[in-house]
């Protein structure tokens, strides 16, 4: 118990069959088998192999996390297999090594022949060439091929910037290209749906598209129609590319041909800011990288974790990011008693009524959308002042692939830290009849609005004091006597604890608006002013503290969490 | 307009379906068969086919679009296509195409599908029919034809006629 | 003298030789069936007994039959590859989707004795444990497969298919599947493709090999027409006397279909490799000779993706000389056997048995921009290098033909074709490429004089025209 | 390492002769170029300085001045706001404000155009990076180099005032024009 990674530390895996070949001379043992794109073991591919001895494959249609199609051909290579005799014997050079006949055309022995390293097999004494002028070649050809009938228009392209078809150009590809016809035209700026745009000129072709939404988001929308070198990526004409996962697409996407509308023509993605954080829709916790340019937030994407999300995020998460910084976004910090308008008054304030609160007269609304450090200096705060504490369950639709019925980013941390301890909500009539009958005077609010889950209007307004901390406004913060302007997750640091019990933590991506502070920051403050002055100067420090002091946490430091988080005992 | 498959034709086509382990394979000789009855596969068409056979309509339309004996408009009432590979070539396909557009006021250069005013006659390249023993071949509707004469042709069209 | 044997043709073109199976019942129809049903299993020397559907595949094996349909790969080794042990049913399709420019070969078999057809697909069918099969074939041939219906009506009738064949206990069932005008699915896992319903998307191979893989992920065999009819004779007659017929390791018969600008186009059942081209193109038995006196340029000795022969080319041949010693022979391309083994020898193929004459009227260039736009045509566009190279080979072409050539239009079709061959997901991208890489290395003259005239007219361009008959012809627009 | 030690060499510097510590000789060469002008201008009325501002300085070709943005020959900004040369911009005088997804269907494809574009022309330091990156020819380095203005918010050039002072480009690239003209030529599918 003293090790709560236990997820990543297993047994030792049983020994791997393992195969040994060569690429580009190198000796190189590679495992028999290898997880697919659902995990299941089959045979390595050349692509593997090649990635285990440091080389990368370029490849558009191949995606570690969809079926093979194998029809981009940019990953073709030249290889050679130990040359049989008519014996079935393999035949050795005169130092005794097996003669390796390289792969060539079978009707022009002086042309290699390639082999498609995302789908070809590696068997025993392989050699495989990904640097060879052949495999150079291949590549060279391949791209001219699909450049020509690209329009090339990279300066009004939003995949500018992160395209395959631009790197591989670059690393790939020849100065210069033959043809000098007219292009195919195809679609462009089709409407897909709510959320995507298609320019067919700009497609490769990979299918990645289709097959992820045929076989991963299970809604078969997307096809190929016309024929050759006028095929092109369509949706059924008049149906809408609309489920909930569409916008993964645009991130498979090699190229420019899926383009998200949201994102679309905002900013050069060079110009973006991007911070490993979480998305906090549901309690699924994917894990993303936010963009930002100059404190604006412009765009969410996944990132991937194998542990919840793969590589993959649903639309919904990917689009919950413009509430954070809405005009009417709560951006000062408000005493109505004093009418003092700074942090230290405030907080002072806060402080003396807690302090001369009786006991028993204090009950706190905590949100299972606060991180597991708020929650628990919260939860420090509440036993200081003997507080009743619970927090809001929030259920909605799930589904079967990402998004969770619980819309809460961290249930587990409200129960992990002691807000609440089975069923959220639980006390809420409790602490409704408590303010009613006047046994409760203090109710602290944190990111929630308590009118609309069972402490109305006509409740909090027989309180004497109503503490409230948030980030938009609701009724709730217009009734309070003390506003303390909070942080969306994106612009603070923490953790959350997501439905299936893995720790993970969130870096900041912007700065929050006016006087608004990370929560954690004052909280520790008022401890201060409390008579508890806390050790931790830092989130870190904080988190160490919390980790040390919470049975669930023993043994974790925010070091060693790392960006895929670790999961906890529930 | 409704897309009404009538009761016979539908019996004809859920047999087709058994003659398959899968429903879709059935989908190519179901396009067959609603084209000849309604000489050209529209989106009712392919909406309806796709719900026959529990398939999403684009899978019926990435067909359509990709055989090219399938048609999204109406063709002519007698659709005329002439071979234009090689062995016919040879044999004159090319001025076979050329007297039909001719006689038709059509295009002669066009390789698609043109279809008169009247909507009589449609005239087609179309690639190899396999009939190079006996070129220029071509089609009018369902019937094969060798060793088209100019001569030849006319008659076939006054026969049309 | 060089003469047709007639094998599998025998019957069809005598007058008064119907379709129906009465006809067909009459001249011993269904009869190698029977026999094939009637095998008694046989005890091997070494005590391992031989079923009645082994006997039939060591048959097919040991009577040399090589596949009619292109690649000419042995019959019997196909057979053997088949997954038989997955415990998935085992399907057979015959290949009726006769597409290959210069073939018009299946046509007669189907059209004119289609009951020899279903008679070699039940063998087949028996001999593999098929239960169920598919015709699949050509749309172009709305006639053929209403023939083929009714045979198939016609054979059930007479319980040659169905359930328990002849009593036999062994039941099948032969559909026939129309394809719809793509020469791709003639490509056999684009054909399985095309049947399963879908757009006939040729599979990777690795790991979708149809004898493991195939119809429905079932292990599948795809066999041509021709392939299928010879079945029932190697059955009928024995494979010792089925080899016997033909050359060594080119057995049997294969049915020619000759065009083009000879005297007398047209289809010729002969023994494989014991007519020479010269004899098919001037033998008065054959084509008879050049039309209207000319002089003949080149050959396409094997359907449309063939690489092209210019007339006066000899070859170096492996041939066994008197000492028995094997030895290089210089073979002009006339006293070339038209067999299997020589054609691959001389650089080519026989493909599907399809020769295409040309006669010194032919403009070359006209000729391969025809040819490639019919391959631009029919890549379906599923892999980069075919999709983007073909069209772009009949575009230049195009603008070759059209008064905008360049001196240098040779190398840059060469330069295209060679990055097609050998890197697509099927043989397509060889089809494609093979005849222009053949036009262009054998006539550069005529390429290179074309395009430096026309730049002398108009001077240097830089891709001034476009491409205005679509290489789509019909192509929807959406 | 050591060998490159040892390779180091010294170099002393010499020492100034009695002439040139006194520093006289070259005080008087220096002179001599004074007097020469004077001489010239007064005498010989070969003049070596203009009246600016009423007269102005003739730049020479290539002179890299102030960078304005130029329209196309049918009176189109030619900037599609790629935002390279915001990129590449040393000082960050540029600004650009990509536009939202509105599409000007009368321009073929070009699906894109600045909201606002803005130079700091305080910042600028007429490196000519901007011009040399611009893949559409839209931004010229011309020949303008007396920039003024009586706040600092003035000498922001905002897109109008750019374009304004840009003028018209009469080079021949008309890219976007000309891949519309190519798809409605072509048979298979056409645009609109």
């Amino acid at each position: 118990m003293s090790t709560p990674t236990t997820a990543e530390l297993k047994p030792a895996p049983p020994p791997v069959e393992t195969i040994r070949i060569k690429v580009d001379g190198r000796e190189l043992d590679v495992p028999k088998t290898m997880p697919d794109w659902q995990g299941k073991p089959q045979p390595t591919t050349m692509l593997q192999a090649c990635a285990m001895a440091g080389l990368e494959v370029p490849h558009y249609c191949y995606h570690p996390k969809l079926p093979i199609a194998g029809n981009c051909r940019m990953c073709l290579i030249e290889f050679g297999t130990p040359m049989m005799g008519p014996d079935r014997k393999p035949v050795l050079n005169e130092d005794g090594s097996p003669k390796i006949a390289r792969s060539v055309l079978p009707y022009e022995p002086d042309a290699a022949r390639g082999a498609i390293a995302c789908a070809t097999p590696i068997s025993p004494g392989m050699e495989l060439y990904p640097s060879s002028a052949a495999t150079k070649q291949m590549r060279e050809a391949v791209l001219e091929s699909l450049l020509i009938n690209h329009p090339l228009d990279c300066p009004i392209c939003d995949q500018a910037g992160e395209c395959k078809l631009q790197e591989y150009s670059v690393e790939h590809g020849q100065a210069t290209s033959r043809f000098v016809e007219t292009k195919v035209h195809k679609p462009k700026q089709v409407d897909l749906g709510p959320r995507i745009m298609l320019d067919d000129e700009r497609c490769v072709l990979c299918t990645r598209c289709i097959r992820f939404t045929r076989d991963v988001a299970g809604d078969d929308a997307l096809g190929i129609v016309n024929r050759g070198s006028y095929n092109s990526i369509a949706a059924y004409p008049g149906r809408q590319f609309d489920n909930n996962y569409s916008l993964n697409t645009v991130d498979l996407c090699p190229v420019g041909a899926l383009t998200s509308k949201d994102f679309r023509f905002q900013m050069r993605v060079w110009f973006l800011k991007e911070t490993k954080s979480l998305c906090a829709t549901c309690g699924t916790g994917c894990n993303i990288t936010a963009g930002a340019r100059e404190e604006k937030l412009l765009r969410f994407e996944p990132r991937q974790n194998d542990a919840v999300n793969g590589p993959w995020m649903c639309d919904h998460g990917r689009l919950n990011y413009k509430w954070v910084q809405r005009e009417d976004r709560l951006s000062t910090v408000i005493s109505t008693r004093t009418g003092s308008g700074t942090w230290t008054g405030v907080l002072a304030e806060v402080a003396e009524v807690l302090r001369n609160a009786p006991k028993g007269s204090v009950a706190m609304v905590l949100s299972a959308r606060q991180t597991n450090e708020e929650l628990y200096l919260l939860n420090k705060l509440a036993v200081l002042c003997g507080a009743i504490t619970d927090s809001i369950a929030r259920e909605g639709q799930g589904d079967a692939l990402l998004v969770s019925p619980d819309k809460n980013p961290n249930s587990n941390g409200v129960r992990l830290t002691g807000v609440a301890y089975t069923e959220m909500g639980i006390q809420i009539p409790k602490i409704a009849a408590g303010i009613r009958n006047g046994q409760i005077k203090t109710l602290v609010v944190f990111g929630e609005d308590v009118t609309r889950h069972g402490l109305e209007g006509d409740v909090l307004s027989r309180l004497d004091h109503l503490i409230v901390s948030d980030v938009l406004p609701n009724e709730t913060t217009q009734r309070a006597h003390f506003l303390l302007p909070g942080c969306a997750h994106i612009e603070k640091r923490g953790t959350f604890v997501n439905v299936k019990g893995r720790l993970q933590k969130f870096m900041k991506a912007v700065e929050p608006k006016g006087d608004a502070r990370p929560e954690w920051e004052f909280l520790g403050e008022l401890l201060q002013l409390l008579g508890r002055p806390e050790n931790f100067k830092s989130l870190e420090g904080l988190f160490n503290q919390m980790a040390k002091d919470t049975p669930a946490f023993a043994g974790l430091e925010w070091s060693r969490i790392g960006d895929l988080g670790v999961n906890v005992k529930l | 307009m409704a897309f009404i498959v009538p009761a016979e034709l539908e019996a004809e086509l859920n047999e087709l379906v058994t003659h398959y382990p899968q429903k879709r394979s059935a989908s190519l000789m179901f396009l067959h068969a609603i084209q000849e009855h309604f000489g050209f596969i529209s989106k009712e068409a392919a909406e309806w086919i796709a719900s026959k056979l529990d398939l999403q309509p684009i899978h019926v339309w990435e067909l359509v679009t990709f055989y090219p004996m399938f048609r999204q408009h109406p063709p002519g009432r007698h659709q005329l296509k002439i071979c234009r590979t090689l062995s016919c070539a040879l044999g004159g396909a090319y001025a076979l195409h050329e007297h039909f557009c001719r006689k038709f006021g059509l295009d002669p250069k066009a390789h698609g599908i043109q279809t008169t005013k009247d909507g009589s006659f449609s005239v087609e390249f179309v690639e190899c029919l396999a009939g190079c023993g006996t070129a220029p071949v071509m089609m009018c509707n369902d019937e094969f034809h060798e060793n088209v004469s100019l001569s030849k042709a006319d008659e076939l069209i006054s026969k049309c006629q | 003298m060089p003469q047709e044997y007639r094998l599998i043709l025998k019957h069809a073109d005598e007058p008064g030789y119907t379709p129906d199976i009465e006809c067909y019942l009459r001249h011993g129809g269904y009869e190698s069936l029977r026999k094939a049903l009637a095998l008694a299993p046989r005890e091997l020397p070494d005590g391992k007994r031989m079923s009645a559907q082994e006997q039939i595949r060591d048959e097919v094996l040991k009577s040399g039959l090589r596949g009619r349909g292109g690649a000419g790969f042995s019959c019997g080794l196909k057979w053997s590859f088949v997954d038989r042990r997955s415990g998935k049913p085992i399907y057979l399709i015959c290949n009726a989707d006769e597409s290959e420019p210069g073939t018009f070969k299946d046509r007669q078999i189907i059209h004119k004795d289609p009951h020899q057809l279903i008679e070699g697909m039940v063998i087949s069918c028996f001999a593999n444990d098929v239960k169920l099969a598919y015709i699949y074939i050509r749309g172009e041939m709305p006639e053929g497969a209403k023939l083929l219906n009714k045979a198939i009506k016609e054979a059930r009738a007479r319980n040659f298919l169905g359930p328990n064949i002849l009593g036999s206990g062994y039941s099948l069932e032969i559909h026939v599947h129309r394809g719809a005008g793509a020469y791709i699915c003639g490509e056999e896992t684009g054909l399985i493709e095309s049947l399963e319903g879908k757009r006939a998307y040729p599979r990777i191979k690795p790991p979708y090999f149809p004898a493991v893989l195939g119809l429905y992920q079932c292990p599948t065999i795809v066999n041509n027409v021709e392939t299928l009819a010879a079945v029932k004779h190697i059955v009928a007659m024995g494979s010792g006397e089925y080899a016997k017929l033909g050359t060594p390791n080119n057995t049997g018969t294969r049915i020619l279909s000759l065009s083009g600008h000879v005297k007398r186009p047209g289809y010729f059942e002969v023994e494989v490799g014991k007519v020479t081209m010269g004899e098919l193109i001037f033998h008065e038995n054959f084509g008879g000779g050049m039309r209207d006196g000319r002089k003949l340029k080149a050959i396409i000795p094997g359907g449309s993706s063939s690489k092209v022969f210019k007339a006066g080319e000899t070859f170096k041949l492996k041939r066994k000389g008197p000492d028995g010693q094997m030895a290089a022979v210089d073979v002009g391309i006339l006293d070339l056997p038209y067999d299997f083994d020589s054609l691959q020898q001389a650089g080519s193929m026989s493909g599907s048995g399809a020769i295409i004459v040309m006669d010194d009227s032919t403009d070359i260039v006209e000729a391969l921009a025809n040819v490639s736009e019919f391959y631009a045509h029919e890549s379906c566009g599923q892999c980069t290098p075919c999709r983007e190279g073909a069209l772009w080979m009949s575009k230049a072409l195009h603008r070759m033909t059209h008064g905008h050539g360049r001196k240098a239009d040779a190398d840059y079709l060469l330069h295209i074709a060679q990055n097609i061959q050998g890197r697509t997901i099927c043989a397509f991208g060889e089809a494609c490429a093979w005849p222009v890489l053949s036009f262009v290395k054998k006539f550069k003259d005529e390429f290179e004089s074309r395009g430096a005239a026309d730049e002398a007219r108009h001077g240097s361009i830089q891709g001034a025209t476009g491409h205005p008959t679509a290489a789509s012809p019909g192509l929807p627009v959406i | 390492m050591n060998n490159a030690r040892n390779n180091l060499t010294t170099v002393k510097r010499t020492e100034l002769t009695f002439l040139e510590k006194l520093y006289v000789p070259t005080l008087w060469s220096g002179l001599k170029v004074t007097f020469r002008h004077f001489w010239n201008t007064l005498f010989r009325g070969k003049v070596v300085t203009m009246e600016y501002p009423e007269q102005k300085w003739t730049v020479p070709e290539g002179y890299r001045g102030a960078p304005y943005l130029v329209k196309d020959t049918e009176d189109r900004t030619k900037c599609v706001s790629c935002q390279l040369c915001e990129f590449v911009c040393p000082p960050k005088a540029i600004r650009i404000t990509p536009p939202g997804p509105a599409v000007d269907p009368t321009t073929g494809n070009v699906e894109k155009r600045p909201k606002e574009f803005e130079i700091n022309m305080l910042r600028c330091i007429f490196c000519g990076f901007c011009q040399e990156v611009c893949p559409e020819e839209a931004i010229f380095l011309q020949k303008d180099y007396s920039l003024t203005g009586v706040s600092r918010s003035e000498m922001i050039y905002d897109k109008e005032k750019l374009l304004a002072l840009g003028g018209v480009h009469r080079g021949p690239i008309m890219k976007w024009k000309q891949k519309a003209d190519e798809a409605r030529k072509q048979d298979a599918f056409k645009p609109e």
